[in-house]
């Protein structure tokens, strides 16, 4: 499917971040995708009682915390999805007997929420200084009736959208890391989200280096 | 059957032969022995190209082999005489090193050296230089 | 809970510090870290941040039947939780003594204190009443949690509106934030919670950063402990609505009069500030400006923890004392690319003027009811 | 994506120079770099550096330490264990301090250190499959810089701080060494040490380190003036 995708007319929302964000955290990020806003705190490795710890790697935790209280299936899900993403990309090895654990909060929810928290986990994983295989972005698109595809829908295109696509991708060769979805599309509308996906995260990696450079130039 | 990779020291097989050598002619064969034991049990895995293979690259976990840092522990202006006696004999190596007073700049004593060594070629009667050698204690 | 360790020249200096006059960070006794509350955009969400200690608070309501021996009153709930976030010795979901005593104080000082008007949350005597709840999460712990956290439920609770209510009849109508202009919940006073830290019982220090809190707490080798946390539940009338020791016994009472002094200003300045946020906040909204959280992310937190607000500081060192033409250059280059302009590839800026059709009151044209709710 | 000496790296690159530099001759790859079967892949964020004798590293922002042998840490002794100390290091475990590895320790004469204290020591087993050792004496059997440290004050920063100010160019230390007596101890573990004469110039020095972080040198060199003119000028 190497179908030619020239990258200028992606609409990427516009991504503010800052790192060091919590003072208490060993690497902690806030990142604004849009109006979407997600704030995320990385600890470890840190020592955890004798009958969770695993001889081999270190033990993941991740805490979604949505801004109301009532936590519901909805947050143990999206802490499953980002726990799976994260547990390829850190080096867990490299820490055994020990635990990590990512907590996540959501500050604004205007869509895409969970492509927000998966780039400000890897953002905050950055800031943690634990070593990672490599750096994972996450694009969302939407399917919308007349079959095209919308790159980053905002809320009511989301909404109105006949399908969600979420795809994160890993920067070592653009592998798909996870997939899931929401809603019914075809084969074919699957293959080219897929494609701009994977060509759109190209500027999500590129924003991480920026990042990262603004702050390694002052320190 | 790969030799051993690393050249021991073998005793001639005559001294083996002695009676009071009887011990160690044992022990030598049971070590042998449980060498190429060992090597037969594993050897469909390990090759030997991983038996002789020495990596080159040595990773190292600490950024103190990286980065030539001083010393973490310091003191200055007498707050404390031990540390600071410590200070001293650690740095005055570089210190001389570093700026010691030459009263012969670099530059003049290159020069002469190049006059010396030309000089000592031509003339090639070494007696008149071992006197400066003879000086030094 | 895991073991925070705390060394025996840290509470020895510090100890030596407060007794001289001085403090860590340069602070005198009776003055408290910067102040910022920062809104969401949602009505009832707001960050309060204290120097560093950060607190998220959430106002959200639902219909609930009234309790049997209060029917014509609706019903407050405090929720305070602190993950792993806070700082890495929380484990998560687990209810540390540290949750029971900030959810108490809240209680006492927000529910007991009848400072909300509880009877203006009715809808059907007996059968409907508005249910509010407050969830207070602890974003980073750097002391003076009781503090952060009772700003955090005030601001939260007087920014908050909940949606019109229109009863005809035996039906009852619940209008979307856009039909109606949503009712800002009544606050007959604005009770606020300060903290003291008491260090060997005749020192007052307000606004206790977390090693200071630590130190104070902790039981020093030469007998007992004679250190300890004062609380102080007060709103603006200078009325006393909560008074809480935590840790050594009081016994000369001037110490609690001096507390009380300084809570009585410190309280009128936090209302200000808490009235005049939400007042600019709904000013902004009128104008239509999309206020977010994203505002609160800005490059100079990290600048500013470089120079203002060192956890060990001088008295009078004062960061522009460094030639002022370095500060120029630093700040300079910042606003040439205040964002990373090569990502705008959307081309409406969050911040500009062009508003993208938003829930919430601005836009009245094309919506029906059905289809917009929250 | 591949990444050369000096650029900004981040988890996932690979640097070409190191694997064929790796072919003929020893590289040493320093934190942040991995070795794997095809190239070396960059494992942390940061700017990648090398240094003469082949040895590269990726110089990140941390502030959790993961212990490595040979490295001198600031710790606080926790717990007293039959013949260990448990020392804390802000590593995911206590690190054991053998009653022993003091200078002159003897089965009998124990060393005199109490709970709380502060100790200064060289970490001499670190792998991540065992628990990490420390020891107070070098193989001589002689202290050296190492030993219990008396009050003073200890606080916490990043590593990188550390390495800002153990590095020779560094001007901190330069511009503060004659301007009043103190003394410092900084552990790799980010935890520094400071011991003066009067408390605010324990509490300048201080300020003095934390300030240092995010400033280029002459702006370090002007703070410590600045600092110096005002703990000068305060008689108090």
């Amino acid at each position: 499917m190497g179908v030619e995708i020239d990258t200028k007319e992606f609409k990427l929302k516009p991504m503010k971040c800052e790192f060091n964000f919590l003072s208490k955290s060993d690497g902690s990020a806030i990142l604004s995708q849009g109006e979407t806003v997600t704030l995320v705190s990385v600890n470890g490795p840190l020592d955890i009682k004798m009958q969770s710890q695993s001889i081999e790697k270190s033990t993941l935790e991740v805490l979604f915390c949505t801004k109301g209280g009532k936590p519901s299936v909805a947050d143990r899900y999206k802490e499953s999805i980002i726990r799976q993403t994260c547990e390829t990309a850190i080096l867990g090895s490299l820490y055994p007997r020990s635990g990590i654990t990512v907590t996540i909060q959501e500050l604004e929810d205007y869509g895409g929420l969970l492509s927000c928290a998966l780039n400000c986990t890897c953002l905050a994983l950055l800031n943690s200084g634990l070593a990672m295989r490599f750096v994972f972005a996450a694009i969302s698109c939407a399917v919308d009736e007349s079959g095209n595809i919308v790159l980053e829908p905002t809320q009511e295109q989301a909404t109105s959208a006949r399908a969600l696509l979420n795809f994160v991708f890993e920067s070592r060769n653009k592998d798909l890391l996870t997939g899931f979805s929401e809603g019914s599309y075809s084969e074919s509308a699957y293959e080219e989200a897929l494609e701009r996906c994977r060509a759109a995260s190209d500027l999500v990696f590129t924003f991480y280096r920026d990042i990262i450079s603004k702050y390694s130039n002052v320190i | 059957m790969a030799g051993l990779s690393r050249k021991k020291l073998q005793l001639p097989k005559s001294v083996l032969e002695m009676k009071f050598m009887k011990r160690t002619k044992e022990r030598i064969e049971k070590e042998l022995e449980n060498i190429h034991g060992h090597e037969g049990l594993y050897s469909n895995i390990i090759t030997n190209e991983m038996r002789t293979a020495t990596g080159n690259y040595i990773p190292e976990a600490s950024f103190i082999y990286c980065e030539n840092l001083i010393d973490g522990r310091l003191s200055f202006k007498g707050m404390n005489p031990e540390i600071e006696r410590l200070m001293d004999l650690e740095t005055p190596k570089e210190e001389e090193s570093g700026e010691m007073q030459k009263d012969v700049s670099d530059e003049v004593l290159v020069k002469n050296m190049n006059k010396f060594k030309t000089r000592k070629r031509q003339s090639l009667t070494p007696s008149k230089y071992n006197v400066p050698s003879k000086k030094k204690k | 809970m895991r073991e925070v360790y705390l060394s025996n020249c840290e509470k020895g200096f510090l100890q030596k510090v407060i007794s001289e006059g001085h403090r860590l960070d340069g602070r005198n006794y009776n003055e408290s870290r910067k102040l910022e509350i920062s809104f969401g955009s949602e009505y009832g969400s707001c960050i309060v941040s204290l120097g560093e200690t950060k607190v998220l608070a959430q106002v959200s309501c639902e219909v609930v039947q009234p309790k049997q021996i209060r029917p014509n009153e609706g019903i407050l709930y405090i929720n305070v939780e602190i993950s792993p976030m806070a700082a890495p010795q929380f484990e998560a979901n687990r209810q540390t003594d540290l949750t029971v005593y900030l959810n108490r104080l809240l209680e006492k000082c927000y529910k007991d204190s009848k400072c909300i008007d509880l009877e203006s949350l009715c809808i059907v005597v007996e059968e409907k009443v508005w249910s509010l709840r407050v969830d207070i999460k602890v974003l980073n712990h750097e002391g003076n949690l009781i503090e952060c956290a009772s700003i955090a439920t005030l601001a939260s609770l007087a920014h908050f509106k909940r949606p019109d209510v229109t009863r005809s009849g035996d039906k009852v109508i619940i209008h979307t934030l856009i039909e109606k202009d949503p009712i800002p919940t009544v606050l007959y006073h604005y009770p606020v919670c300060i903290a003291f830290a008491i260090f060997s019982n005749d020192i007052l220090v307000s606004d206790p950063s977390f090693i200071e809190e630590s130190v104070c707490t902790s039981s020093s080798e030469e007998g007992g402990n004679k250190g300890g946390i004062l609380v102080v539940g007060m709103n603006q009338y200078k009325e006393l609505c909560l008074l809480d020791l935590m840790g050594a016994a009081i016994y000369n009472s001037n110490l609690v009069h001096k507390a009380l002094i300084n809570a009585a200003d410190r309280c009128k300045e936090i209302v200000d500030l808490v009235k005049k946020s939400i007042v600019n906040n709904d000013t902004l909204r009128q104008k239509r400006v999309k206020k977010n959280f994203s505002d609160i992310i800005t490059t100079e937190h990290m600048l500013s923890l470089s120079k203002r607000d060192l956890s060990i500081c001088l008295k009078n060192y004062n960061v522009d004392d460094i030639e002022m033409s370095q500060d120029e250059e630093m700040e300079d280059d910042e606003d040439q690319n205040p964002e990373p302009s090569k990502y705008d590839v959307v081309p409406s800026l969050p911040q500009t003027a062009e508003i993208i059709a938003q829930k919430g009151a601005s836009s009245w044209i094309e919506i029906s009811s059905g289809s917009e709710e929250d | 994506m591949k990444a050369s000496v000096g650029d900004v790296v981040l988890p996932g690159d690979y640097c070409e120079e190191i694997s064929a530099v790796g072919e003929k001759a020893k590289v040493i790859i320093g934190p942040g770099l991995q070795k794997e079967i095809d190239h070396v892949y960059v494992t942390k964020a940061g700017i990648l550096k090398k240094r003469n004798p082949n040895t590269y590293w990726v110089d990140n922002y941390q502030k959790r330490y993961i212990p490595a042998r040979g490295e001198n840490v600031i710790g606080v002794v926790v717990q007293k264990a039959g013949d260990i100390f448990r020392v804390d290091v802000g590593s995911s475990t206590t690190a054991a301090l053998s009653y022993l590895s003091f200078e002159g320790a003897t089965k009998k004469n124990k060393p005199d250190v109490q709970i709380g204290d502060v100790v200064y020591a060289k970490m001499l087993v670190a792998s991540k499959d065992m628990e990490p050792e420390l020891v107070c004496v070098d193989s001589h059997g002689k202290k050296g810089r190492m030993g219990v440290l008396s009050d003073g004050f200890v606080f916490k920063c990043s590593l990188n701080l550390i390495r800002k100010i153990l590095n020779p160019h560094c001007p901190l230390l330069e511009s503060l060494k004659n301007e009043w007596p103190f003394e410092l101890a900084a552990g790799m573990n980010g935890r520094i040490w400071i011991k003066a004469n009067t408390m605010r110039e324990t509490i300048a020095l201080g300020n003095a380190i934390l300030g240092a972080e995010y400033l280029s040198d002459e702006e370090i060199k002007s703070m410590c003036t600045n600092i110096a003119t005002i703990l000068a000028g305060h008689v108090s």
